[in-house]
């Protein structure tokens, strides 16, 4: 696979790839715009003083009764809906980018001791990836919220990676258990490097590229994970919005004909999340080595 | 020139990859033929097009990247490459078949062997699933498999790499080949079983008579069994002869310097000891031809000609031609 | 293998016919109705849930019940009652009544029933069962029950108190009981499919006459915007629970009707007054009550569909008192009342709530903090499913909470006892005053009403109480009444008229 | 084989056990279920009357204790909230997640498959690039925004098919299915699309990962060069090896999906497993969840058995020694 | 005057696993029982086909792979039983080339730090004397040190084969293992090879031990060779003896299956029998009875011991 790890050759791929691109700008604007949000929206729909009743479901500026002031409408609590979307995408990436790395470090970590050292290390953690795997992350989350009775970004990342990080321990075992057979490695016990050289200088940079396709991965599916948790009522709270509950406050009004209240919440979600699976998925194919482009 | 009822005839062939570094000449103007019976050795180093030219006889270069870009392949007067996939399927298997250089991998690993080598006389033969069994268990026993009842219910990873390429043999000779192309087939194995599967080999050519194209980097194997052989360097044939000729007065620079280069047992036993003869340099890369002889930039005899014109093959002595500057005129 | 799939494909074929004329036979006096939580159980004793009474009145009486647009108590399977001292209570029962298994209902039924309520494993009316000291069977139609403590709501209650038949309760398994229920009423049970449907068929020796609608189906769905779906495609004739936000457009369609009623149910705000936070201070609470514009929360989040409320009880309740009005939106005012008590730059508050229990419960929270924080107050959101949220306010760990109150009795004593007495373990009160509301004025008087039977009497010193406690100290802030909206297909003839306990009694509906 | 699943199991039993402690744990730290139980006028005695009776007073691992003692005979307690027993409880309900579930996952297995096979044969056509895009948009969807917007297409805006329940079912032995009735077949199409389109997408990859790598393998070169027609190289010596990975995958999905499905349920209403145990994590239900969680993992591990044994059966060098 | 690296009775056994508890279910036995010494300035060879044992012989050195018997003595130490430390400063002495010049080099280092990584860890050569000490040895294996920038990806297999031996001499070792260093390379590239590890003994007085399967490498290569079939050495003689006058059945069928590309030879080709036995279920005896020709009755009963039958050379066969 390192064979054709070469740098130009990546970047020629990527600037010949137009999903790629496309995948990578549309999560570069989405991280950017969640980064300026305070100076980007019209409306902060954090701060309880301005988001006032008085505006609630109006449609978006270009229908009947829209007005400039909500481009894109706003909710049942007078939310402008592209604040909302707009400070909806700093909850779904602290939650994404949270996940990915708290459970990427954990699981490397277990998955790099586990496969270099095997043994009852190996078998114990392994179990123990089997127990956490054997819930769905949903019930973990469902289940945390009855543990702490409370809701909010913490805690929703804690439950998440309950159940996440054993992804990343399988993959990375499983990654070193391979690159612990390479000849480079015995060379480097030939050369009496000790454990703690073998794994930090030559196992662990050449086991973690497969960790780079599911951490791409896996930022889509926490994030989709963080917008169904907030659907169903068990994710960010309330005052903190997030697109999963927009989505979930908006389907009650899919009947009465307010479809903006589900259409852009759903759009921006998929947006971004699309977004990132179209870089996931240019990242595999380059840093697979078995298929040729 | 060349004689009217060879029975495979490849003119001016040429096949090439494209790929992200560019355009890959693996085969650039190959031309060759065979004559009934008779083994053809085809050597060269890793790289050279020797086994893309055996592919591209059978048209089995992946499409895309690889692509026949020119040149006829004529067998039993037909053109290969004209035929559609269809009609192409009557010379598969039947009468060009084909093995591979990795036992390990060239057999299915999901389906026994039975059931692998009995799908070709149903597909050639039209014979039915017990005829084709029975006929699959005579094949095994040709190839001298023991116990060939019980092995033809085995999968392939049950068999060691020398039975496994017996397998491949009976496969490929069960439905009387005229031609057999083998790439590589004995590289893989240890050299006892290389010499039972070449022993095999030879033997079974008698017995079916058909033409072996025998593709190898090992020039031992090529001089003990090869009657003709062809060198290739770089896509290109550098020299064509009998394995006589060739082996004892080589002409091309690079054909003298592999004959020397390799390490001969028991010369030094006889000998004393001396360091080979090496050619220097690297095997240049498909990608970075030069504009003349590709053989150029390793060369000890190279003409200031060789850097600027790729030279043309030259007939030199019955069935012996070359290509190099130092035997032809521009 | 040709024959086979014939055959299978003949066999589904009959199978689809058989579904269909299922379907069609179903037609003919028979109702589909939608409500919002599904039941839980059939029997009657086992939850004492709103959704789940209202169910098992279809299948069981009570001693009395309650009719009509305002919830009059009638007889039922007692034809009257005597209270001759506090604590006893005589009943004379209705004579030829049969249990749908052909079992007459007896005095010893009702003995056996009121056993059974202080049986944690079967009833969650443990409250009552264990208030009662004896039950003693005068004839085989009079009971006289002694209860502990005095009880003066006692026979208020009773229509929620359904009479069971000892002989076939005793001779089912627990399971048996509470899958297939056998009682006096109206209806007959049929087929429960949990999760999707109950189907049950008119009672035609019912005691009070067979009912008119021969057929009923009840379908539940939990999920408001599905209720509507279901509404509009016609698979119900009657929806109830129907979300405030598809009103206009049910409206709004020519093939339904919809009908409106004020619950009885009023949203409010508990507050405490643990002298050590902020909100302990008179001014502070009255800042918090005037900073909420209840008008536009009516307004915008309950689409007008309720009703402001000045106190917990409704005008139909003992204890209800006229003269308690709302203090105005006045966010000027709060806020200089925040100065005066010393709070200019506000202080931090969790505002608790359920998510899943009442009409828009979370919006209405969610508007609450945001009008506080209008004020400066600082208020943190917390909701979260009823299941976490009641054992909260039981522990008695929160300080200011949205919650909802409606007593089946009509009668305040017993709910201010839960809601606004001093927290007492010992002697079991303010088991639900989950932010420690206390005043000692409010408690000793309560626990005087315990003993006054006289309705005038009761009605006075509640009302008194009532005024003390939500007017002058502001134990709560009372939002508003929610109101019941139910919508009914055209032009089928259906006669219904909702409850002020939001049960649907099928024996009131006609077509 | 027999040794190996004799392991399996005997792993299988600790992982349920672990399951059901961390759950019974999480349960017992969350909520007194004494006081919904005892009713809304219960006071503090007679709540705490009914702590004893049910044994809620007891120390958490003596709790824990009975629950398994029971458990192991087959008792798994009442439910907190409906008072019956558990287990018939959920048996009841698992028919409709069942048959969702299977249909769910033999649209996925089919139509991802076939459209994976068609999609590797010529990765770069432009039918199959839309079909990738489409599996992109399949993944990118959480299936609950899969379910909204099939709901508000087909059965709001079109009404065309019914948006919720599970229609007429018909009772056959003990299963009471929706496979045999037309209201039932068209109540399925909504929830299994939603349900299996993530799968659906997910096997897609698979294969036309599988299948591109395989048709570089050196034995599908023999299989060519045997002169074997295309739908013989792509069906028999292609596929069944590409498959291996992708029935491995359909089958654990297979386990997720019976006993994870709620989401789907919820939005359609389907009166399934699923959705008991969201009302009952709503209504703090403990026996139910528990209960529930314990059968899921055996599910998911019988299914993972199975996978294996049909892993082996579709593998030969596998033989699990 | 004592060997430089003495090997006595050396077994490796790997224990395979099975059944609910992983109880050991059986051994590979991969090394039975070799012996050997290498004399300093010495080459030896270790010839034979897959799987008879020659590189974990070569490990086992090393201690790369535990030994289960048997002592490896060098320098008069005990290898076998030298603690953490002492087997790593043991490696400034011992080191060893691979076969697979594409993963023997840590793609993502450059050539200079896998060449200068081995300094590093015995912290010999620091700072500029380092950046010296790897342009010396790049240009000593024929690179030049611009090339010392580049990762491995860039080269060609001939070209790592080289940077691979350049690592190998970083700490100045005295005897280099080398597992076939040529095999998996280009007919034209090996002679280069075989050529620079000919330079290398003389310039630097090494030592070798050369493991391969092809016999023409090892003749050209070495002084000694021990013939080895399923973990135990049938012959050991000089290059000369094995060649010329080869007594074991296995050597002589071994060396007559070795194609020669010299047309003007010919020769009789003895073809063996069967395939090698599985290395789990030894067979009793001489480990070759099965395939022998010359089979004796006492050949599946008894293992005949490797024994000098003069001159040096060594043979483990009943028939001497």
């Amino acid at each position: 696979m390192i064979e054709k790890f070469s740098k130009s050759k990546i970047i020629y791929h990527y600037l010949h790839d137009l999903s790629a691109i496309i995948g990578s700008l549309l999560l570069v604007l989405s991280i950017l715009s969640a980064i300026f949000a305070p100076m980007l929206v019209p409306q902060n729909p954090y701060d309880l003083e301005k988001v006032s009743l008085e505006h609630f479901l109006t449609p978006p500026a270009w229908m009947e009764g829209g007005s400039a002031q909500f481009p894109l409408g706003t909710d049942d609590q007078g939310r402008c809906v592209l604040s909302t979307i707009i400070y909806g995408f700093r909850t779904s990436l602290i939650v994404g980018f949270g996940v990915v790395i708290v459970a990427g470090i954990f699981g490397v970590i277990i998955g790099l001791f586990a496969g270099y050292y095997g043994g009852i290390l190996d078998a114990v953690s392994m179990r123990l990836a089997d127990i956490f795997f054997s819930f769905s992350t949903t019930l973990i989350a469902i289940l945390m919220l009855g543990l702490f009775k409370q809701r909010g970004v913490l805690i929703v990342i804690v439950a998440i990676c309950i159940a996440d990080w054993v992804k990343y321990a399988r993959t990375m075992r499983g990654s070193v258990l391979e690159v612990k057979e390479e000849a480079y490695i015995i060379a480097a016990k030939a050369t009496g490097a000790n454990d703690l050289r073998i794994l930090s200088k030559h196992l662990f940079p050449n086991a973690i590229p497969p960790i780079f396709v599911i951490l791409a991965v896996d930022l889509a599916v926490a994030i989709m994970l963080e917008a169904t948790l907030s659907f169903l009522g068990v994710g960010v709270p309330l005052t903190e919005p997030s697109l999963g509950m927009m989505i979930a406050i908006g389907k009650n009004y899919i009947y009465a004909g307010m479809w903006w209240l589900v259409l852009f919440p759903a759009a921006a979600l998929f947006l971004l999340v699309i977004g990132i699976n179209l870089f996931a998925d240019w990242l595999r194919e380059e840093l697979n080595p078995r298929i040729e482009r | 020139m060349t004689n009217d009822h060879h029975l495979l005839e490849v003119d001016h062939l040429k096949t090439y990859f494209y790929t992200f570094e560019g355009v890959a000449k693996a085969v650039d103007d190959v031309s060759l033929f065979m004559d009934e019976g008779e083994t053809l050795g085809l050597v060269g180093e890793s790289g050279c097009g020797k086994s893309v030219t055996a592919q591209s006889i059978i048209r089995l270069i992946p499409e895309p990247p690889g692509k026949i870009v020119q040149g006829t392949i004529n067998f039993d007067n037909t053109n290969l490459l004209e035929l559609d996939l269809k009609q192409l399927r009557k010379f598969r298997g039947n009468r060009i078949s084909m093995i591979f250089q990795e036992p390990m991998t060239s057999l299915n690993p999901v389906f026994t062997i039975g059931n692998q080598i009995s799908e070709m006389f149903m597909l050639h033969k039209k014979l039915n699933k017990k005829e084709s069994w029975e006929r699959a268990i005579e094949a095994l026993k040709a190839v001298q498999i023991p116990a060939p009842e019980k092995r033809i219910n085995e999968y392939p990873h049950q068999l060691s790499g020398g039975m496994r390429q017996r397998v491949m043999i009976a496969m490929a000779l069960s439905c009387d080949p005229e031609i057999l192309i083998a790439d590589e087939p004995t590289t893989a194995l240890d050299v006892t079983i290389q010499a039972q599967i070449i022993d095999l080999m030879m033997h079974l050519k008698e017995d079916f008579n058909a033409a072996i194209m025998l593709i190898t980097h090992d020039l031992g194997v090529i001089a003990e069994i090869a009657q003709r052989v062809i060198v290739m360097y770089a896509g290109k044939v550098v020299e064509e002869g009998k394995t006589k000729d060739i082996f004892e007065e080589p002409k091309h620079p690079y054909t003298k310097g592999l004959l020397q280069s390799v390490p001969k047992l028991g010369e030094r036993s006889r000998k004393e000891r001396k360091k080979l003869e090496e050619i220097k340099g690297i095997v240049p890369s498909l990608y970075e031809l030069t504009a003349g002889c590709s053989f150029f930039p390793r060369c000890p005899e190279a003409l200031p000609i060789c850097r600027e014109h790729i030279p043309k093959l030259t007939t030199i002595g019955e069935f012996h031609k070359v290509s190099c500057w130092l035997y032809s005129d521009l | 293998m040709k024959k086979v799939s014939f055959i299978v494909l003949t066999a589904m074929f009959l199978v689809f016919l058989i579904g269909f004329t299922g379907q069609t036979m179903a037609a003919e006096s028979s109702i589909v109705v939608v409500v919002d939580s599904p039941p839980r159980m059939m029997n009657p004793h086992g939850s004492d849930a709103d959704s789940n009474l209202s169910v098992m009145a279809n299948f069981f009486d009570g001693l009395m019940q309650r009719k009509g647009s305002d919830g009059t108590l009638e007889p039922a399977l007692a034809l009257r009652y005597e209270h001759p001292d506090l604590l006893t209570w005589t009943f004379y029962l209705r004579k030829g009544v049969t249990f749908h298994n052909g079992n007459s209902f007896t005095a010893e039924d009702v003995k056996f029933s009121f056993e059974r309520l202080s049986d944690p494993k079967v009833s969650e009316f443990i409250n009552t069962g264990k208030n009662i000291s004896s039950i003693d069977v005068i004839d085989e139609y009079t009971v006289s029950i002694t209860t502990k403590d005095p009880t003066p709501w006692f026979a208020n209650n009773m229509h929620q108190v359904y009479m069971m038949d000892k002989e076939s309760t005793e001779s089912r398994t627990v399971g048996e009981v509470q899958q297939v229920p056998i009682g006096t009423g109206a209806y007959k049970f049929l087929e429960w499919v949990k999760g999707s449907y109950l189907k049950m068929v008119a009672n035609e020796e019912y005691w009070e006459g067979a009912p008119p609608i021969k057929n009923v189906e009840l379908r539940p769905i939990t999920e408001a915007s599905t209720r509507f779906a279901a509404l509009v495609s016609g698979k119900a004739e009657i929806v109830s629970g129907v979300p405030v936000e598809l009103y206009e457009k049910i409206v709004q369609n020519p093939k339904l009707d919809v009908i409106s009623m004020p619950a009885r149910r009023s949203i409010f705000l508990s507050l405490g007054n643990k002298p050590e936070d902020p909100w302990s201070d008179i001014r502070v609470r009255k800042a918090m009550y005037m900073a909420i514009n209840e008008d536009e929360i009516i307004e915008k989040v309950m689409r007008g569909h309720a009703f402001p409320a000045s106190q917990i009880p409704d005008p139909p309740t003992i204890g209800y008192n006229e003269g308690i009005k709302r203090l105005p939106y006045d966010p000027e005012m709060s806020k200089k009342l925040l100065k005066e008590a010393g709070y200019e730059n506000g202080f931090e508050i969790t505002l608790t709530g359920p998510n899943d229990r009442y009409i828009q419960d979370e919006q209405i929270a969610e508007a609450v903090v945001r009008y506080l924080a209008k004020v400066g107050i600082k208020a943190t959101l917390d909701v979260k499913p009823k299941a976490i949220f009641f054992p909260e306010v039981f522990e008695g760990k929160l300080d200011f909470y949205l919650i909802g109150w409606f007593d089946g009795t009509f009668d305040m004593g017993r709910t201010f006892f839960k809601l606004i007495h001093t927290r007492d373990k010992e002697k079991g009160f303010g088991s639900l005053n989950g932010a420690n509301f206390s005043n000692l004025d409010v408690d000793s008087l309560l626990q005087a009403t315990a003993s006054i039977v006289n309705q005038d009497a009761r009605k006075a010193v509640l009302q008194y109480i009532n005024k003390l406690a939500t007017a002058e100290n502001i134990a709560c802030i009372p939002l508003h009444y929610q109101e019941d909206i139910y919508a009914i297909q055209k032009g089928k003839g259906i006669k219904f008229q909702p409850r002020p306990d939001r049960w649907i009694v099928f024996k009131e509906i006609s077509k | 084989m027999t040794t190996y699943i004799i392991k399996r199991l005997i792993q299988g039993v600790i992982v349920l056990l672990a399951v059901s402690f961390i759950c019974f744990l999480i349960f017992r730290s969350s909520g007194d279920p004494a006081i919904s139980m005892a009713g809304q006028y219960a006071t503090f005695q007679e709540i705490e009357e009914v702590r004893k009776v049910f044994g809620l007073d007891k120390p958490f691992y003596i709790q824990y204790a009975r629950f398994i003692t029971n458990a192991i005979k087959g008792n798994f307690g009442n439910s907190f909230v409906n008072k019956v027993p558990v287990l018939p409880l959920i048996l009841e309900r698992l028919p409709a997640t069942v048959e969702l579930a299977v249909s769910a996952i033999f649209i996925a297995f089919v139509l991802g498959v076939g459209l994976g096979v068609l999609v590797s044969l010529k990765p770069y056509a432009l039918r199959n690039r839309f079909i990738m895009a489409g599996s992109l948009v399949n993944i990118s969807m959480p299936t609950f925004l899969t379910g909204i917007l099939l709901i508000m297409l087909f059965g709001v805006y079109l009404n065309i098919l019914p948006p919720f329940g599970r229609g007429e079912t018909v009772i056959v032995g003990f299963w009471r299915t929706g496979f045999l009735t037309l209201s039932g077949v068209t109540h399925l199409i909504l929830p299994a699309f939603t349900l299996g389109m993530y799968q659906l997408a997910v096997l897609l990859r698979l294969t036309r990962a599988g299948m591109r790598e395989v048709l570089t393998e050196d034995y599908i070169k023999t299989a060519w060069s045997k002169g074997l027609s295309p739908m013989k190289v792509i069906f028999k010596h292609a596929l069944r090896n590409a498959l291996i990975p992708v029935v491995t995958m359909t089958g654990l999905q297979f386990g997720e999906l019976i006993a994870f499905s709620f989401v789907t349920e919820l939005i359609f209403q389907w009166p399934g497993s699923g959705n008991l145990l969201l009302t009952s994590i709503y209504e703090q239900d403990q026996p139910v969840i528990v209960t529930y969680i314990m059968l899921a993992a055996l599910i998911i591990l019988s299914i993972n058995i199975l996978v294996d044994i049909l892993y082996a059966i579709l593998n030969p060098k596998i033989r699990y020694d | 005057m004592k060997s430089l690296l003495t090997i006595e009775d050396l077994e490796v056994h790997f224990p395979i696993k099975e059944g609910l508890l992983s109880r050991i279910a059986g051994y590979v036995y991969a090394v039975n029982g070799v012996s050997l010494t290498v004399e300093k300035g010495e080459a030896i060879g270790l010839v034979g086909e897959s799987g008879c044992g020659k590189t974990t012989t070569g490990l086992a050195v090393l201690r790369l792979v535990e030994p289960s018997g048997g002592s490896v003595i060098f320098k008069e130490k005990n290898v076998s039983r030298m603690g953490k430390h002492e087997l790593r400063a043991m490696k400034k002495d011992m080191q060893i080339i691979f076969q697979d010049p594409y993963s023997s080099l840590n793609p993502r280092m450059t050539v200079n730090q896998i060449i200068g990584d081995p300094m590093d860890i015995h912290k010999v050569y620091q700072g500029s004397e380092k950046d010296d000490r790897i342009a010396y040895l790049l240009n000593k294996v024929g690179l030049t040190p611009e090339q010392g920038r580049r990762y491995p990806h860039e080269f060609s297999g001939g070209q790592r084969q080289r940077i691979g031996i350049a690592r190998a001499l970083a700490l100045d070792p005295e005897f280099i293992i080398a597992d076939e260093p040529v095999s998996a390379l280009d007919v034209s590239i090996q002679a280069q090879i075989i050529n620079l590890l000919i330079d290398l003994q003389n310039d630097f007085g090494l030592s070798y031990m050369i493991i391969a399967h092809d016999l023409a490498v090892v003749e050209h290569l070495c002084d000694r060779i021990a013939v080895m079939y399923l973990g135990s050495i049938m012959e050991l003689a000089s290059y000369k003896d094995i060649y010329l006058n080869p007594l074991h059945p296995y050597t002589k069928a071994l060396l007559s299956a070795i194609p020669v590309p010299d047309t003007s030879v010919k020769k009789h080709r003895i073809i063996l029998k069967g395939d090698v036995p599985s290395p789990i279920n030894l067979p009793s005896g001489c480990p070759f009875h099965s395939r022998c020709a010359y089979r004796l009755e006492i050949c599946d009963k008894e293992k005949p011991p490797l024994r000098d039958i003069g001159g040096d050379h060594y043979v483990a066969c009943f028939l001497y």
